[in-house]
């Protein structure tokens, strides 16, 4: 279990970094897919399926494929993109960065109790209980989404769809 | 297919006359589109489709002919006629289903030759004008996009005149040819 | 799209895919080494010269007359006359080379040889390893025996052995005509 | 030297390409369904065309130019290779003209098996249209290998008759080269009685496939008059409606003894140019049943000079060729070669309006629309 | 070392005394010998549990790379002897051994990658296109408990699996840095997102029904419990037949919904645009020579299989058949003719109805084929998910003939919207 924990973080570090850090988008977006798919490794350690599903489906599957497609589509994509990253104040806003990470973490673990025995002992299937915790308790919420995500469907074809001649 | 009878062109317009071979008309270059327009519209001939185009060379050439010189003896005469191309265009009716109407245009001098296209009347004349200027080197004027049809870009001679002789780029074999000239 | 024609079409292939296996009608490819042979008796690739009775030389029709050289629209055929000891040009071919990688059948010679000494082979397999020399069809590769067109062009044979008796007794005809004719004139003197 | 000056004609359709970059792919000489080697250089705005611009010449070997050099008899295996999927009717309209040119006269006999053997190629070249057809469309071979199953027994006749089963060479002018058995043409009896099941399991197959029918209707119409000014012939203008059959018309050699139908389609679209090769199938059966029904026997060739020298002149014979009107123009001064021999290719005319054809479509519909067009690049490129 | 291995050696002989005795249950011998190797491996740590990973895992590769192997025989068979021709007879009996010799042909060819091609991109694609493929036969229940991962949510997380492939098919399409592979990408995108609604939206039908996501219990809900466990064989038999949901209304139009979508997702006959060898010479694979392309091509067959794998899952209740208790055995469970039979049997039936389409129809265009995805199958989807929703809450005499009236009305409704106007297929031609 340790083992593979390990593995998915170097993974997500290098994921990260090389995000921000490649010249070439494309090769940015590939390590940003491999960021995702380590994140939802990570939940199936937790034994946390649904979450690491909806992590593939909709990081892996639709965001991440989104980012691509818009990136090979679009002809500005010279392989690499030459301006140089490093501002020369580099330095400094890593050390103020840190600075500030540390800052506000200490004080949080210091202050607040662990506790000592893990917090549930059998893990029984947790799709069934979502799902009657979505029908019952948040259902407005649920519907109130369903409304806005189908809007922003239809803007969005009104916008790509080319224009009719009337 | 019952041909068209000439009559009435040749009344419409006198200067055109009957070739050598009797079925062809021969129209001089200049007026060869008005005759063009009247034969599409005539109830007459309606001719709708071009069906054929073809170049044809006559290199210059002198022939002989008996001809009375000045003391009245017949003695030949030489009389070198100077070559050209000549453009056939074989019309049909499908209204009226009547046979080829064969109009010829003969150009004067075989080098940069130029004639009226027919591509804006007929559409079927244009790839086969492009190939007339592609193998004879006629220039028509009037065609939307005259370049070689068949030839490469960078082909400079005209294939199909007599006077071609085609380059010797033939293969390498090592057996000499038997045949006389060739080497391949 | 309501389906019936994309149904009507897979019953039709499904008709193709079991038939395949009952009707001769249907399987009609003939796998080629161990297969059947699908020669025909006029089927035409490349021509041979024909020779009477055992010696190919001295048995050969072709008189060299250069008709079927002048005639081949791809020009692939050459021949030099015979030349006996004293320079005499003889009736017969030294050299008949037909360049098999030109010629493409069309048997244009066959009909204009007046001498029925050329015939077009129906055997195929004619590969070579090299272009130029395998290709290159000399006088002894070309003669083949009278049997050998009877066995593979039976008709065409009979029929140009009959011409050839027919033309034979012509000769014999007007052979015994002259020697009539003159054996006529001569008591006279 | 790209010179093009003048108006472009009313119907000819000039595009302003807006400043969007556009995909520009050559559909080249090497892709699987240009049916040869053919080049159209096409502008895409995604999938749909904006601009196609169609390069011949890649097998041209200037075929006329062969002919001014050899005599009348030795070009007569060369055009076998003009539209080489029917050879036999590119002999007969080579054959045609010369008779018309030496006038020639063709016995009875010779002329039926002329018919026959016209007949017989014409379903060749419509069964490989149809096939090819579908090819393009995408199903992966099954109904181009049921045509080329067809087509195999009819090679078979052919190679009976002259030889060989594509490069025929047989006809002669004034007739034919050699006769054909009776056996040939008990055979020749028992396919054409065995062919009209093949077309119904076609058309089962094929005419009402929803498939077939979305993707082929309502794509490349063509309008009757554009075709008629465009000098397109054969089943491509008949399927625009236009009533214009040579066989009928020209009624050459002894068409005039049979009666059969012209089919004519409606829209002029790709269905309808696929349907009327269907239909025209069935004419040619009709057609070959009734010459099989009364072939006479008699001499098969008329006598004929062996080099052949005619006097001086010139001659257009034309042919209602599977493709279209196949014409060959001879001038002769009199020699033993021609002085001009030109080839009307009715493929390389039909293909004029590729290009206004396919403008607006897809890109899987120009591969539709140029194999509706049926054409052979030997034919094209001369 | 040694002496681990002697005492697993004297183990086996002391398990094998001890169970072939009591054999009541034959399917599950499998299950039986894993099990205990499972036990087996707990306790030799580390090394133990990738074993135990390993054997749940390899099998799957193995089984389906040989069905991929034999489903290649069978298609060139297939398509040869619909076509009236004889498929592959050359290599070994009746052509059996041609995928291999495919695959050495295929190992042994160079693998050419374009100059100007984006070099990681094209390595990567293909790699990429295994993991979908691969992972998605993890929960297909083959047999009676024999299930490589039997997690509560496997349906959702085969489909979330199966969005990635669009994902290496573009990138194979757009690194090889021709026009037509790109093309074939950008038709391979829109087909793959636009195929994946009717997909799950057909799929959710059962999961509504069954109540669970889970494949197993998927499959052990397609029997009839009350006739499995009587005592008359012919009950027995029928129980686990009736019991697919295909024999419902809304099972059957589920059941063609999902066949069509899993066409269209494993870029087979009539939507094969992406590599559309008419058009656009191989699409997104025209630049993949030698082992990258049979890795594609090894891809898409397993996906295919993983895609068809869920379909008898679903509706054709994946390893129920024709089966009756064996007369010797006390378990009520326990199945004469083991339920892995069933599985294969019913893919390559499929499989089978899938190389028959190859076989015969011509391919969609690109807007058709939208337009097909959005404006056919789409409707009837959400149609047939309200349909089955009604049928739960009736009686079975109310609700059958009230769902089949619904379904096929709305079939003939969504046609008829979608004939377009300008096309009239049924067409007169006049003679002259």
């Amino acid at each position: 279990m340790i083992i593979t924990f390990c593995i998915l973080s170097v993974f997500i570090i290098i994921g990260a970094v090389s995000t921000i850090r490649l010249h070439n988008i494309v090769y940015a977006v590939f390590s940003l897919m491999l960021l995702f798919s380590a994140i939802a490794g990570i939940f199936l350690l937790l034994m946390a399926e649904f979450v690491a599903v909806a992590q593939i489906l909709i990081y892996l599957g639709a965001v991440g494929v989104l980012i691509l497609f818009a990136v090979m589509l679009t002809h500005s994509v010279t392989g690499s993109s030459g301006k140089n990253i490093y501002s020369n104040g580099w330095g400094w806003g890593l050390l103020l960065s840190l600075s500030i990470l540390f800052a506000t973490l200490l004080p949080a673990i210091y202050f607040s109790d662990f506790p000592s025995d893990p917090a549930v002992e059998i893990i029984e299937p947790s799709v069934k209980k979502l799902g009657m915790e979505m029908m019952h308790s948040c259902v407005p919420a649920m519907w109130l989404i369903a409304i806005l995500l189908t809007a922003a469907l239809i803007g969005g074809i009104v916008i790509a769809a080319p224009p009719q001649k009337r | 297919m019952k041909p068209f009878d000439i009559q009435p062109l040749t009344q419409r317009f006198p200067f055109v006359h009957a070739d050598a071979f009797g079925n062809a008309l021969i129209v001089p270059a200049k007026n060869l589109v008005s005759i063009v327009e009247w034969i599409q519209a005539s109830r007459l001939y309606l001719c709708d489709t071009l069906s054929n185009v073809t170049g044809v060379d006559f290199l210059p050439k002198v022939i002989e002919e008996e001809g009375k010189d000045s003391e009245g003896n017949s003695v030949k005469i030489k009389k070198n006629i100077p070559g050209y191309i000549e453009v056939v265009y074989h019309f049909y009716s499908i209204e009226l289903k009547r046979g080829p109407l064969t109009i010829k245009v003969r150009s004067n001098g075989r080098d940069n030759v130029r004639l009226p296209s027919l591509m804006p009347h007929y559409r079927s004349a244009e790839f086969q004008e492009r190939e007339i200027f592609d193998l004879y080197g006629v220039y028509f004027e009037g065609h939307y996009d005259l370049r070689r049809l068949l030839m490469w870009e960078s082909f400079e001679d005209f294939p199909m005149r007599k006077d071609y002789v085609p380059p010797n780029d033939n293969e390498y074999e090592p057996i000499a040819s038997r045949h006389s000239g060739g080497d391949a | 799209m309501n389906g019936q024609g994309i149904l009507k079409g897979m019953l039709v292939t499904a008709k193709n895919f079991f038939g395949s296996y009952v009707s001769r009608e249907r399987l009609t490819t003939v796998s080629y080494p161990e297969g059947g042979n699908t020669i025909k008796e006029q089927s035409r690739n490349i021509p041979f010269l024909v020779f009477d009775g055992e010696d190919p030389v001295a048995g050969m029709r072709c008189t060299a007359c250069q008709k079927c050289e002048k005639a081949c629209p791809p020009q692939c055929i050459f021949i030099e006359k015979d030349k006996d000891e004293r320079g005499k040009a003889l009736q017969r071919p030294k050299v008949f080379d037909i360049d098999a990688s030109v010629c493409m059948g069309c048997q244009i010679c066959v009909e204009v040889c007046p001498f029925e000494s050329i015939w077009m082979d129906s055997n195929f397999e004619l590969s070579t390893f090299n272009r130029f020399e395998g290709l290159q069809f000399n006088r002894e590769k070309l003669l083949k025996s009278n049997t050998y067109f009877h066995k593979i062009h039976p008709q065409q044979a009979q029929a140009s052995d009959d011409r050839l008796a027919e033309k034979e007794r012509k000769r014999l005809e007007r052979e015994a005509a002259r020697r009539a004719e003159k054996s006529a004139s001569e008591p006279q003197v | 030297m790209n010179t093009s000056t003048g108006y472009a004609p009313r119907n000819y359709k000039i595009v302003k390409h807006k400043d969007k970059t556009l995909l520009e792919v050559a559909m080249g000489p090497h892709h699987p369904s240009t049916h040869g080697v053919f080049r159209m250089d096409v502008k895409l705005d995604g999938e749909t065309i904006i601009d196609l611009i169609p390069y011949f010449g890649y097998l041209h070997r200037n075929h006329e130019k062969l002919a001014e050099d050899m005599t009348y008899f030795s070009t007569m295996p060369y055009t076998d290779r003009l539209d080489y999927l029917c050879s036999m009717t590119n002999n007969w309209a080579y054959a045609l003209t010369v008779e018309k040119l030496a006038n020639i006269s063709v016995p009875e006999r010779a002329e039926y098996i002329r018919v026959i053997i016209g007949e017989l190629t014409r379903l060749v070249n419509h069964m490989l249209l149809v096939g090819f057809y579908i090819n393009d469309l995408g199903a992966i071979g099954t109904p181009l290998l049921y045509a080329l199953r067809e087509r195999e027994k009819i090679l078979d006749l052919f190679e009976w008759a002259s030889g060989a089963r594509m490069m025929c060479n047989y006809l002669r002018f004034g007739g034919i080269r050699e006769d054909v058995s009776d056996e040939w043409l008990a055979s020749c009896n028992k396919l054409v009685d065995a062919f009209p099941y093949f077309l119904d399991e076609y058309d089962q197959l094929l005419t009402g496939n929803e498939i077939v029918i979305s993707r082929s209707q309502g794509v490349g119409v063509l309008s009757k008059e554009l075709a008629i000014n465009a000098g397109i012939t054969g089943p491509m203008l008949r399927a625009s409606g236009v009533n214009y059959d040579l066989r009928k018309t020209d009624s050459y050699s002894i068409y005039d003894r049979f009666n059969f139908r012209v089919p004519l389609g409606q829209f002029g679209d790709c269905y309808d140019r696929f349907m009327l090769r269907l239909l025209e199938m069935r004419e040619s059966i009709t057609i070959l049943k009734q010459a099989l029904r009364d072939i006479p026997k008699g001499e098969i060739q008329s006598k004929v000079p062996p080099v052949l020298k005619p006097k001086p002149g010139e001659a257009y014979g034309r042919i209602e060729s599977p493709k279209g009107e196949l014409g060959f123009y001879l001038v002769s001064d009199g020699s033993v070669n021609p002085y001009r021999y030109r080839v009307r290719p009715p493929s390389l005319i039909n293909l004029t309006l590729l290009r206004d054809l396919c403008i607006g479509h897809k890109l899987a519909d120009t591969i539709i629309i140029f194999g509706s067009i049926d054409i052979v690049l030997g034919e094209v490129d001369r | 070392m040694q002496d681990t291995l002697n005492l697993f050696v004297m183990n086996i002989g002391q398990w094998l005394s001890a169970n072939l005795g009591t054999l009541n249950n034959p399917d599950q011998i499998i299950v039986e010998i894993a099990r205990w190797l499972r036990t087996e491996f707990g306790n030799w740590g580390v090394v133990g549990f990738i074993l135990a990973n390993l054997m749940a895992t390899v099998p799957l590769i193995a089984v389906f790379s040989g069905c991929f192997a034999l489903t290649t025989w069978l298609e060139r068979k297939g398509l040869g002897r619909i076509q009236n021709r004889y498929g592959p007879n050359r290599v070994g009996p009746y052509g059996l051994f041609q995928p291999m010799a495919d695959g050495i042909k295929m190992l042994l060819k160079e693998d050419i990658v374009p100059e100007r091609a984006d070099k990681i991109g094209h390595f990567l694609a293909p790699v990429i296109i295994m993991i979908p493929a691969m992972t998605g036969l993890v929960f297909l229940p083959i047999g009676r408990n024999i299930i490589a991962a039997s997690i509560d949510s496997a349906l959702l997380f085969f489909f979330a699996i199966g969005s990635i492939v669009s994902l290496s098919v573009f990138m194979a399409g757009w690194a090889s840095h021709n026009k037509f592979s790109l093309v074939g990408g950008m038709r391979a995108i829109a087909q793959l997102v636009s195929y994946e609604m009717p997909l799950i939206l057909s799929a959710v039908v059962v999961v509504m029904f069954v109540g669970s996501m889970n494949t197993s219990v998927i499959v052990e809900a397609q029997q009839i419990k009350s006739w499995v466990t009587s005592d008359a064989p012919a009950l027995q038999c029928l129980g686990q037949v009736l019991g697919w949901h295909v024999f419902q209304p809304w099972g059957l139009m589920g059941f063609l919904l999902l066949f069509v979508s899993a066409l269209a997702e494993a870029n087979r006959s009539p939507f094969d645009l992406p590599e559309a060898d008419s058009e656009i010479i191989a699409g997104h694979l025209t630049e993949y020579s030698g082992f990258k392309y049979a890795l594609f091509f090894l891809a898409e067959y397993v996906n295919t299989f993983a895609i068809i794998g869920i379909c008898t899952t679903l509706f054709l209740g994946g390893w129920n058949g024709p089966n009756i208790r064996p007369p010797w055995s006390d378990d009520p469970q326990a199945l004469l003719i083991p339920g892995f039979v069933w599985f294969f049997l019913k893919i390559f039936v499929l499989m089978g109805i899938m190389i028959w389409i190859r076989g015969t129809l011509p391919r969609l265009r690109i807007d058709q084929l939208m337009g097909f995805a959005w404006k056919f199958l789409l409707p009837l989807a959400i149609i047939n998910l309200l349909v089955a929703g009604c049928f739960y809450h009736m009686e079975w005499y109310f609700g059958w003939p009230f769902s089949i009236l619904i379904l096929c009305k709305s079939y003939a409704i969504v046609v008829r919207l979608n004939k377009s106007k300008l096309v009239n297929s049924n067409r007169t031609y006049t003679y002259a």
